[in-house]
C-alpha cells in the first residue's frame, strides 16, 4: 500500500515548516548555522536535528522556528537563512 | 536455557543482575530490531535519519551490556549467535508487529520509556561504579529517542481521528507486565544496584507516560505466573517470526 | 621487556577510525598495563557507544602494538562506561583538526 | 513562443558571458538570483541525481542490514545509511530552494523517474557485497563528490559536501577493512569475494560515465559544476581499487601501464551485463547499446523504490 501523508498533519502546516539549527563544538567557538529540518513540532525538530546533525559532538545546539526570524539582508527575496 | 551451566556458580544478587541486565539488554536488541524492520515505512527523509540513528544506538546500548554481562560467564557466541528465539528475553509489548505508523510510534515510545526508566536506576549505583557510569552514558544517549516520539505523538494527537490514544493505552497495558505488581522482595535495590525498587519503577514511568499522554483507564490485572528472570508471564522467548528477522546471519562472516 | 611508554608511543600511529588524528591525542587511551609475561592491556574510552569503528580501530591497536618486541598479546577494553568530551581531546589536536577544517 | 525564446536568449546572453567568465576565474555563485537559466539547469540536474543515489541506498541497505552477521555489523550499515540519508536531506534541502518539493520527489514521483546509477541498482546478496560496494561504490562516490567539494562552482552545494565526504572516506575505510578480513578466511571465503569483485568492479568503472570522447555532460565543466571529466576522475578510482586489489591477490580486468605512466582497463568500454547469466560480456558495444541498458535499469531499482514509498503493517511485517 502506498504511503498516504497528510501533509497538513505530518508537515505541520499546509506548507512545509522548517526550523533552523545552530550549534558549536565548544564554547570557544561562535554559534554557528548548521542547516535546517522539516517538522510539525519542535520535539520533533529537534530529535530530528540531533538525528541528521550528529556528526559531530556537539557543545551546544539550538533550533528556531524558520518563520520567526526576520531577514535583514536578504529583505524582499526568498531566503530567511541560507541554506549552508 | 543457554546458561543453565554458568547459573550455578553466581551468587544469588549476581544472578539477579545477570537477568535484569539480559532482559534490558535483549529489549534493546529487539527493540533495535523493531527500527529495522519498520525503517523503510519512514515517513520523511529525516525520519529514515532519525530511525537508523535510534537503530544503531539501541545495538550499541545492547553490545555494550553483552559485554558488561562478560563478568558473569556470558559470552558474545551466546550474546549474538548460539540462542533461539526461545531464549530472547524482551519485553511481551515487543512480540506482535504494529498496525500502523501510529502504533508503530506508540510501542516505540512506551519501550524507550520502559528500557531507559529501568537502567537509569542503575545512574547512582554505588554496587559498582562502571555499571553505574555505563548507565549513565546509555541514558544520556537515549534522550532524543524519546523525544522523536513524543514529537510524532503530539502530531499525530492533533487529527482527532488519529489512533494514537488508543493505540497507546492497548501497548500500555502490555507494557506494565514488565513489572511485577505483586510486591516480592526485591534483591538488587536491597543490594544498592539500582537506586530504587521495581514497584518505584513502575510507578515513575506511569508518570512519565502521563506526562506526555493520558492513559488514565480500567486498572490492569496483574499478570500471574509472572517470571523476574525474563519479567515477563508465560512462555519465554519471542515469535519465530520476528526472531528470523532479527538474528544474525551468516556468522562465519562477522568481523572481530 | 616491552614498557608502558613504549605502548603509548606505538599507539601514537594509531587513528581514531573516523579522523587522522592519534587516539592517544584524542583522549582515548586511558589506560596501559603490561605483565611480565608480555601481555598488554589496553584501556580505551570509546565516545559513542554505538561506534561503528570499533573493529577496525582494535584490529590497528593490535597491529600497532602487536608489532613491538616482546608483546606476546594484546587484550584491548573497549571502555564503554568512560565518559568522552571535545575536552579529553589534547589542545594541540584540537588546532590541528580545525586547521585541516575537519569536522570531528 | 519561439520568440519569446528567443528574446529570452538574447537577454541572458551578456549575463551568460559574464558568468562563465567569472566561473573560470574561480569564482563561486552564492545566491539563486546570481544564475543564468541554463547554469540553473546544469546545477539542479547535478544535485538531483545526486539526491536521488542518496535515496536509493536505502532499499539496498534493507537488505544489508537483515544479513548482517552481527551485532557490530548491523551498527555500521545502520550508521552508514544514516549518513546517506543526512546527506540526502541537506541534498533535498537544497533543492527546496529551487522549487522542488521533496515529498513529491522521494514519495510520489514514479520510481522509473529517479535518476539512479546502474551501480546501485542490483541486490546486495551477502556480507561480502556489501563490503564490495564500499570499497568499490563508495570510494567511486567519494571520488565524484571530493571533485566537487573541490570544484563546485556554487558555493553552497561544494561546502554541504564537506559533511558528505567526511562520513564517506569512513565507509570507503570500512570496506577496504572488511574486505582485507575476509581474505583471510580461506579458499572457500576468497572465492566469493572475488566473484563479488568481478561483478562490481566494471560498476564502478562505468559510474563515471562515458569515455572522454564521447562528448557529454561537458555543460558541467564549462560551468565548473565539477572540476574534473570522466576519464580523469576515473583514473583517479582505478589507481586506488587496483592496487588494493592486486595488493590482496584479487584479480581486475585493469593493470598499471608502466610506459603511459596510467592505470588501463583491460577491456574496452562500454561492455554490457549479461542479467541472464550475471556475468560482464566483455566485448565492446555502442554507447548506445550501453545507453540503453541503463535506462533500463538494474533489477532492485523499481522495486526497491516501491518498497520505501509504501508501508508494510501486522502480519505483513512478521
Amino acid at each position: 500500500m502506498k504511503k498516504v501523508i497528510d501533509r497538513r498533519l505530518e508537515l505541520g502546516g499546509d506548507k512545509p515548516e522548517f526550523y533552523e539549527i545552530f550549534a558549536r563544538r565548544s564554547s570557544a567557538e561562535a554559534l554557528t548555522h548548521i542547516g535546517s529540518i522539516e517538522a510539525p513540532n519542535a520535539e520533533l525538530a529537534e530529535a530530528r536535528a540531533w538525528f541528521v546533525y550528529d556528526h559531530e559532538p556537539w557543545k551546544e545546539m539550538c533550533i528556531v522556528p524558520t518563520s520567526a526570524i526576520i531577514p535583514i539582508t536578504e529583505r524582499g527575496s526568498d531566503v530567511k537563512v541560507k541554506v549552508v | 536455557m543457554t546458561d543453565a551451566t554458568s547459573a550455578g556458580r553466581l551468587s544469588q544478587t549476581d544472578q539477579l543482575l545477570r537477568d535484569e541486565l539480559y532482559c534490558i539488554a535483549d529489549s534493546k536488541l529487539v527493540l533495535a530490531g523493531w527500527y529495522m524492520i519498520v525503517l523503510p515505512n519512514g515517513r520523511a527523509i529525516s525520519d529514515w535519519s532519525a530511525m537508523c540513528a535510534m537503530m544503531q544506538g539501541q545495538y550499541g546500548h545492547a553490545r555494550a551490556l553483552y559485554q558488561y554481562l562478560g563478568h558473569f560467564g556470558v559470552t558474545r557466541e551466546e550474546a549474538e549467535w548460539t540462542r533461539g528465539a526461545a531464549d530472547i528475553r524482551s519485553p511481551k509489548l515487543l512480540d506482535q508487529p504494529p498496525r500502523s505508523w501510529s502504533d508503530f510510534v506508540a510501542t516505540i515510545f512506551l519501550a524507550e520509556q520502559a528500557i531507559s526508566t529501568q537502567l537509569g536506576a542503575y545512574r547512582s549505583n554505588q554496587a559498582d561504579r562502571t555499571l553505574a557510569r555505563l548507565a549513565e552514558k546509555v541514558h544520556k544517549e537515549s534522550r532524543f529517542h524519546v523525544s522523536y516520539s513524543t514529537g510524532w505523538i503530539k502530531a499525530l494527537n492533533k487529527d482527532p481521528s488519529s489512533t494514537i490514544k488508543a493505540d497507546i493505552r492497548r501497548r500500555f497495558a502490555e507494557t506494565l507486565e514488565w513489572w511485577d505488581e505483586n510486591d516480592q522482595p526485591d534483591g538488587l535495590f536491597r543490594a544498592g544496584y539500582r537506586e530504587a525498587s521495581d514497584a518505584t519503577l513502575r510507578k515513575r514511568f506511569i508518570e512519565a507516560v502521563e506526562a506526555t499522554i493520558d492513559v488514565s483507564g480500567p486498572d490492569v490485572p496483574a499478570p500471574v505466573s509472572w517470571q523476574r528472570s525474563i519479567r515477563r508471564s508465560g512462555k519465554p522467548g519471542i515469535p519465530d517470526s520476528l526472531f528470523e528477522l532479527i538474528r544474525f546471519k551468516n556468522h562465519e562472516l562477522a568481523l572481530p | 621487556m616491552v614498557t608502558g611508554e613504549e605502548v603509548r608511543a606505538a599507539l601514537l600511529s594509531v587513528n581514531d577510525p573516523h579522523i587522522p588524528i592519534a587516539i592517544e591525542r584524542m583522549g582515548m587511551v586511558r589506560d596501559i598495563q603490561v605483565s611480565d609475561m608480555g601481555v598488554v592491556d589496553v584501556e580505551l574510552a570509546i565516545p559513542c557507544l554505538a561506534c561503528p569503528g570499533v573493529s577496525m580501530l582494535k584490529q590497528s591497536i593490535k597491529e600497532a602494538v602487536g608489532r613491538l618486541e616482546g608483546v606476546r598479546e594484546v587484550k584491548i577494553n573497549e571502555g564503554w562506561h568512560h565518559e568522552w568530551t571535545t575536552q579529553s581531546i589534547d589542545p594541540l589536536a584540537r588546532e590541528h583538526m580545525r586547521r585541516f577544517g575537519i569536522q570531528l | 513562443m519561439a520568440q519569446v525564446a528567443l528574446a529570452r536568449d538574447t537577454r541572458d546572453e551578456p549575463n551568460e558571458v559574464a558568468l562563465q567568465t567569472r566561473v573560470k576565474a574561480g569564482g563561486t555563485l552564492e545566491d539563486i538570483s546570481e544564475m543564468t537559466p541554463r547554469y540553473r539547469d546544469v546545477l539542479v540536474a547535478t544535485m538531483s541525481i545526486a539526491a536521488d543515489l542518496e535515496i536509493m541506498t536505502l532499499p539496498l541497505d534493507l537488505d544489508a542490514m537483515q544479513f548482517a552477521p552481527c551485532i557490530g555489523d548491523r551498527i555500521a550499515v545502520a550508521s552508514a545509511l544514516q549518513d546517506e540519508m543526512g546527506h540526502a536531506q541537506v541534498m533535498f534541502r537544497m533543492l527546496e530552494e529551487f522549487g522542488f518539493d521533496a515529498y513529491e520527489r522521494v514519495f510520489e514521483r514514479d520510481p522509473a523517474t529517479f535518476k539512479t546509477f546502474f551501480m546501485l541498482e542490483w541486490n546486495l546478496k551477502d556480507p561480502i557485497d556489501m563490503a564490495m560496494s564500499h570499497l568499490i561504490g563508495d570510494q567511486a562516490g567519494y571520488i565524484t563528490t571530493c571533485d566537487l567539494e573541490e570544484h563546485c562552482s556554487f558555493g553552497p552545494y561544494s561546502r554541504s559536501l564537506r559533511k558528505v565526504n567526511f562520513e564517506e572516506q569512513f565507509h570507503v575505510k570500512r570496506g577496504e577493512y572488511s574486505v582485507r578480513h575476509y581474505m583471510q578466511l580461506g579458499p572457500e571465503v576468497r572465492k566469493r569475494v572475488q566473484e563479488s569483485l568481478d561483478f562490481w568492479f566494471p560498476l564502478g568503472a562505468e559510474w563515471f560515465g562515458a569515455t572522454d570522447d564521447v562528448k557529454s555532460r561537458m555543460d558541467q565543466l564549462h560551468y565548473k559544476i565539477r572540476g574534473s571529466s570522466n576519464d580523469q576522475l576515473r583514473q583517479i578510482w582505478l589507481s586506488r581499487v587496483v592496487p588494493f586489489c592486486e595488493q590482496l591477490g584479487l584479480k581486475v580486468p585493469a593493470h598499471f601501464d608502466g610506459e603511459k605512466g596510467i592505470y588501463v582497463l583491460d577491456f574496452e568500454m562500454p561492455i554490457l551485463f549479461n542479467e541472464e547469466t550475471g556475468k560482464w560480456d566483455f566485448r565492446k558495444v555502442t554507447w548506445a547499446e550501453k545507453l540503453a541498458q541503463w535506462k533500463r535499469g538494474g533489477s532492485k531499482k523499481v522495486p526497491g523504490l516501491r518498497r520505501i514509498q509504501s508501508e508494510l503493517w501486522g502480519h505483513d511485517l512478521w
